[in-house]
């Protein structure tokens, strides 16, 4: 039988932004190349005629998609960094909530979204209907579902809304308990085994040669994450563990995502728990002085980049990202070497690539 | 023939009200995202917003679609292929543009990779601000486009 | 010979034909099964579904009718490259080639003797069997004929899955027809009058509900149509009218597919009479209890859709090769082992 | 001596001619600039010998007053919790480097948008085809510092107006 060229997408209802080229050999997959830069807009110039300032919202829409509140987290960082500016410990705290919160969200989309890979539609809506809990409160803290522009240079710009705290705790409470029945209903089902078990298998040498980061890599057993390794913020002031799975297949690399879930949820608890008074935001110059710094934070997707070069005006002479689906982008055609078509959308959507973060 | 054949089903006058009624409460939206909007595209079909309520949900193939939902900006790359998703959709057909960046290219005004504005590329219906907007928004700019519907074809 | 019908045959035969298991009841059952299908579905999945259409309030049940009337209206695209006239004849051979079975299954009986069924056959059952292997070949010839890759592939899947599931099917109606001694599905339900099948072949009746669903592609079965990785498969080209026959097609076969099950194990028609119904018609209170058996059967096979992943081709292969099939003929070894003690009951000797 | 220096200290013995600066910036953070010609070797080095097997991201600046080009790749040890940017400077009229391909296999794609990105060829890349532009882009690389946005959004707006036939 003669090799098929496939062509997959942007207009597929799996693949979202990407294209994939396929090389289809009756059923079987011999070869994927994807087809990246449908949602290129260029954010790396178009921040060097931004002031540090004006780039916040841009550099948001990185990853509006799930997880602003944690992109944006690292650039702060590295203008901080420069500045030598100290930020309040209470706008380090506000900072971690969001950025946790957004973190939720983010992994209980990516479980959505994987199990519309596999067709179960009952749990595409069940973490969608919960994620509009955390994107509640999320609005409540920052005036936004889903891009916040809430962190900025020097602190926060609001404070933690009355009442805010124990609504957060009960939705908390209530999150763990519901965790349960995804359980229930995805990770223990036996035909959602079937289809995901020993499917993908990225092998941690192999990962780490690709230079995968975030839950895929743990989930193949390297225990690496920025938050321990190199803490930010006030993540070296609480007590969590970083999920490792074992095989390194499609199934742990979902199982790793839930059970940063109920992390994430351990440190939301600490982090309201501690949260001191004092101000939220420090002023700061709009200047930032000559230098270069590069800073990593544990995105929800993974290890987020961000290298800047300043010149001592107030726009940035070189802003690089290093955004993380980029970087598991290289998994995917990996993984995808002689696998059934039915396995596609499974392997891309357990990497859990954001074309936005790709394509930037 | 059997264009013909629907041609003059679609002209008779007196049908023209139970057609417009029909097509406004069953646009079957396209999966096509084309910028950042998209989880909201998520959020307004799954539950709690749910847009099937209104007879709006998202279909699998594009050849039974009647409405693209442009989902945030569109780059030059996305805009090619968003005209020839657009001209493989059956007549009758409809376009949302969604958040400024579909309306104007908003914060991408300079870019070089965006096309300013989706109405270079499709004729727009209806048109949603915000970035993104809620999903609430999404519906009402539904249920404008249901209105304009029920007119279409009729007197004034 | 042409046979002459008196007048009220006539009327009968009409009736028979255009309203109830002819046209109008497929047509009705697709339509209720549509809205059904979506309204149960949103139900677990914590949405509301259709609401604002229709008449009654809050309950979208005009919903199918909209979605029927705006599809009617689409505009009817035919692939540049296609095989017209495959291509074009295929949507409509599927809907009548699913409609048909509709004619041989009997639905209740009548007072006078003979069955409320449009042409009866001593030998109904084989007749259904070989509508039914039919199917795949409309399948291919459409995916094939549109020319579409996204189409072919779909195909090909439909083709082996209907062709892997139709042995273990016919090999459990094997140990029904054993059991009962007739191909005739009226007599089958006859001899289901003491006790239905459904207790005496449980393993038989698993089996066919699985293999049915896998037939009607219906979720975890429903690889032929999966949109996540063949955008919807061998009709994926298909507008307006066209998609919208095949789209009915499926309901039909689902029709069929429930009427066959609750005629071969749930003991078709039987049941307590009931008063009221009777009294209006004798044939009402069979068609009554006929209607619950298959509205149980179609709520079963819609639940697959809200609780299941669906399943790889490879694996949906195997289990139809190595599990159903030995199950089948495990159930054929019980029945013929067993037979001579529930012979005499089944068939009333 | 700290983790950071004893690398430092390590590549300078190994490379003395090759090391234009080695420094360490911060904690977790060494800088090492090296001769264009010697990134393969160095790259090797650090891979091999000194646990740097993470990559992290390729970058390109554009130095347009000093008509250079810094290619920047950043590299993280998962041991020693040290990121290294191995950086080297290259003229701006004929950019060309040898690729890092066989080194870290994950440059594959930094490799391929930082050419497209700053035009800079990377010698032994496998594909350096058009990644994320537009398939018909034809200006110079858009993240060099020659290539200009739009100041206003005014010309666009007229010319809309001219299209739609007056306001």
């Amino acid at each position: 039988m003669s090799v098929m060229k496939l062509s997959m997408g942007p207009q597929h209802p799996i693949t979202g932004h990407f294209r994939f080229i396929l090389d289809v050999d009756g059923d079987l997959v011999l070869k994927l190349e994807p087809d990246i830069g449908y949602t290129h807009r260029g954010i790396e110039k178009l921040a060097e005629k931004r002031t540090y300032l004006q780039n916040l919202p841009v550099i948001e829409r990185v990853n509006s998609y799930c997880d602003s509140a944690g992109t944006m987290l690292g650039y702060l960082e590295a203008i901080e960094e420069l500045m030598g500016l100290e930020v309040p410990e209470r706008a380090k705290y506000l900072r971690v909530i969001a950025a946790e919160l957004n973190r939720i969200a983010s992994h209980l989309y990516a479980a959505c979204l994987f199990s519309v890979a596999t067709g179960l539609e009952t749990m595409l809506m069940w973490p969608i209907n919960d994620r509009e809990l955390v994107l509640d409160l999320l609005e409540k803290l920052t005036g936004q579902r889903i891009t916040y522009t809430y962190q900025t240079i020097g602190g926060v710009r609001f404070d933690m809304p009355e009442g805010f705290k124990e609504e957060a705790l009960k939705r908390l409470d209530y999150l763990e308990k519901r965790t349960e029945d995804y359980y229930k209903m995805l990770l223990w089902n036996h035909t959602f085994h079937m289809r995901t078990k020993k499917v993908g298998i990225l092998k941690p040498s192999d990962a780490i040669k690709l230079g995968v980061v975030g839950p895929n890599l743990r989930a193949s057993g390297v225990k690496v994450d920025v938050r321990k390794d190199e803490p930010y913020e006030v993540y070296d002031k609480f007590d969590f563990s970083i999920p490792t799975g074992k095989n390194g297949d499609s199934y742990d690399r979902l199982e790793v995502r839930f059970k940063e879930v109920e992390q994430s949820i351990n440190i939301l608890r600490q982090a309201l728990k501690d949260i001191p008074k004092g101000p939220i935001k420090k002023w700061a110059p709009p200047i930032v002085p000559k230098g270069e710094a590069y800073t990593r934070v544990e995105a929800a997707r993974g290890e987020f980049g961000y290298y800047i070069v300043a010149d001592g005006t107030m726009k940035p002479y070189r802003l690089k990202m290093s955004p993380p689906s980029f970087r598991n982008l290289i998994a995917l055609p990996h993984l995808c070497k002689n696998v059934p078509l039915g396995d596609i959308p499974v392997i891309y959507i357990s990497l859990d690539l954001i074309p936005m973060d790709v394509d930037r | 023939m059997l264009e013909k054949i629907r041609k003059s089903f679609m002209n008779i006058k007196l049908l023209r009200k139970v057609f417009n009624w029909g097509r406004a409460w069953s646009l079957w939206s396209v999966h096509l995202e084309t910028g950042c909007c998209g989880p909201e595209d998520m959020a307004r079909a799954c539950a709690r917003f749910d847009t099937e309520r209104f007879g709006t949900l998202p279909f699998p193939t594009l050849r039974e679609c009647d409405l693209i939902f442009v989902t945030g900006f569109v780059t030059k790359k996305m805009a090619k292929r968003l005209k020839l998703t657009y001209e493989q959709m059956p007549e009758p057909k409809y376009v949302i543009a969604i958040g400024h960046c579909a309306i104007s290219g908003g914060l991408w005004w300079d870019s070089y990779s965006v096309v300013q504005g989706v109405d270079e590329i499709l004729p727009v219906d209806v048109y949603v601000p915000g970035c993104p907007p809620r999903p609430e928004a999404w519906i009402q700019g539904i249920r404008m486009l249901q209105e304009k519907i029920a007119k279409e074809g009729l007197k004034k | 010979m042409i046979p002459i019908l008196s007048f009220s045959e006539f009327i009968e035969l009409i009736l028979k034909v255009l309203i109830f298991p002819g046209l109008a009841f497929p047509l009705l059952f697709a339509m209720i099964v549509i809205w059904f299908e979506r309204k149960f579905l949103a139900r677990i999945m914590l949405r509301i579904g259709p609401l604002h259409v229709g008449p009654l309030n809050r309950t979208g049940l005009f919903q199918p009718i909209a979605d029927f009337l705006k599809l009617i209206q689409k505009e009817i695209i035919v692939p540049d490259n296609a095989y017209k006239f495959l291509y074009n004849i295929a949507p409509i051979m599927a809907s009548i080639v699913a409609s048909m079975s509709v004619a041989f299954i009997p639905y209740a009986p009548k007072p006078d003797g003979g069955y409320w069924m449009i042409y009866y056959t001593p030998l109904s059952l084989l007749v259904i069997l070989a509508i039914f292997t039919a199917r795949p070949f409309i399948m291919v010839g459409a995916g094939w004929a549109s020319n579409s890759k996204y189409c072919t592939i779909g195909a090909l899947r439909a083709a082996l899955q209907l062709l892997a599931y139709e042995v273990p099917i016919t090999l459990s109606l094997a140990s029904i027809v054993i059991m009962s001694g007739t191909f005739d599905l009226a007599k089958i339900v006859e001899t289901q009058s003491s006790i239905w099948f459904i207790i005496l072949q449980p393993i038989g009746f698993i089996v066919i509900l699985i293999a049915m669903m896998a037939e009607l592609s219906r979720r975890p079965f429903d690889i032929p149509l999966a949109e996540q990785e063949v955008v919807f498969g061998w009709p994926t080209e298909y507008t307006g009218t066209q998609f919208a026959l095949v789209m009915v097609s499926e309901y039909f076969d689902l029709c069929a597919v429930t009427s066959l099950i609750t005629v071969l194990f749930l003991g078709g028609w039987s049941g307590p009479v009931i008063p009221l119904l009777n009294d209006i018609s004798p044939i009402l209170s069979g068609v009554f209890w006929f209607f619950l058996k298959m509205a149980i059967l179609t709520v079963i096979i819609i639940m697959g859709r809200g609780i299941y992943p669906r399943l790889r081709i490879d694996q949906l292969l195997d289990t139809g090769w190595t599990l159903l099939i030995p199950l089948a003929i495990i159930q054929i070894i019980i029945t013929l082992l067993t037979a001579q003690w529930w012979l005499p009951l089944v068939r009333g000797a | 001596m700290s983790v950071e220096e004893k690398v430092i200290e390590s590549v300078k013995t190994r490379f003395p001619e090759d090391i234009i600066e080695a420094k360490v910036k911060r904690k977790n953070r060494v800088s090492i600039s090296v001769r264009s010609n010697r990134i393969y070797d160095i790259g090797l080095f650090l891979r091999d010998e000194l646990g740097f097997n993470h990559i992290t991201s390729v970058s390109g600046v554009d130095y347009i007053d000093m008509n250079e080009l810094e290619v920047i790749y950043t590299i993280w040890s998962i041991d020693k919790k040290i990121l290294a940017s191995l950086r080297t400077k290259i003229p701006r009229d004929n950019p060309t480097l040898k690729s890092l391909i066989n080194v870290w296999e994950g440059v594959l794609y930094h490799e391929r948008e930082t050419w497209e990105m700053f035009g800079i060829k990377f010698e032994g890349h496998p594909d350096l085809s058009s990644l994320l532009l537009p398939e018909e882009w034809d200006g110079p690389p858009p993240l060099r510092k020659d290539f200009l946005l739009p100041e206003t959004p005014q010309e666009k707006l007229e010319e809309k107006i001219k299209r739609a036939g007056g306001w």
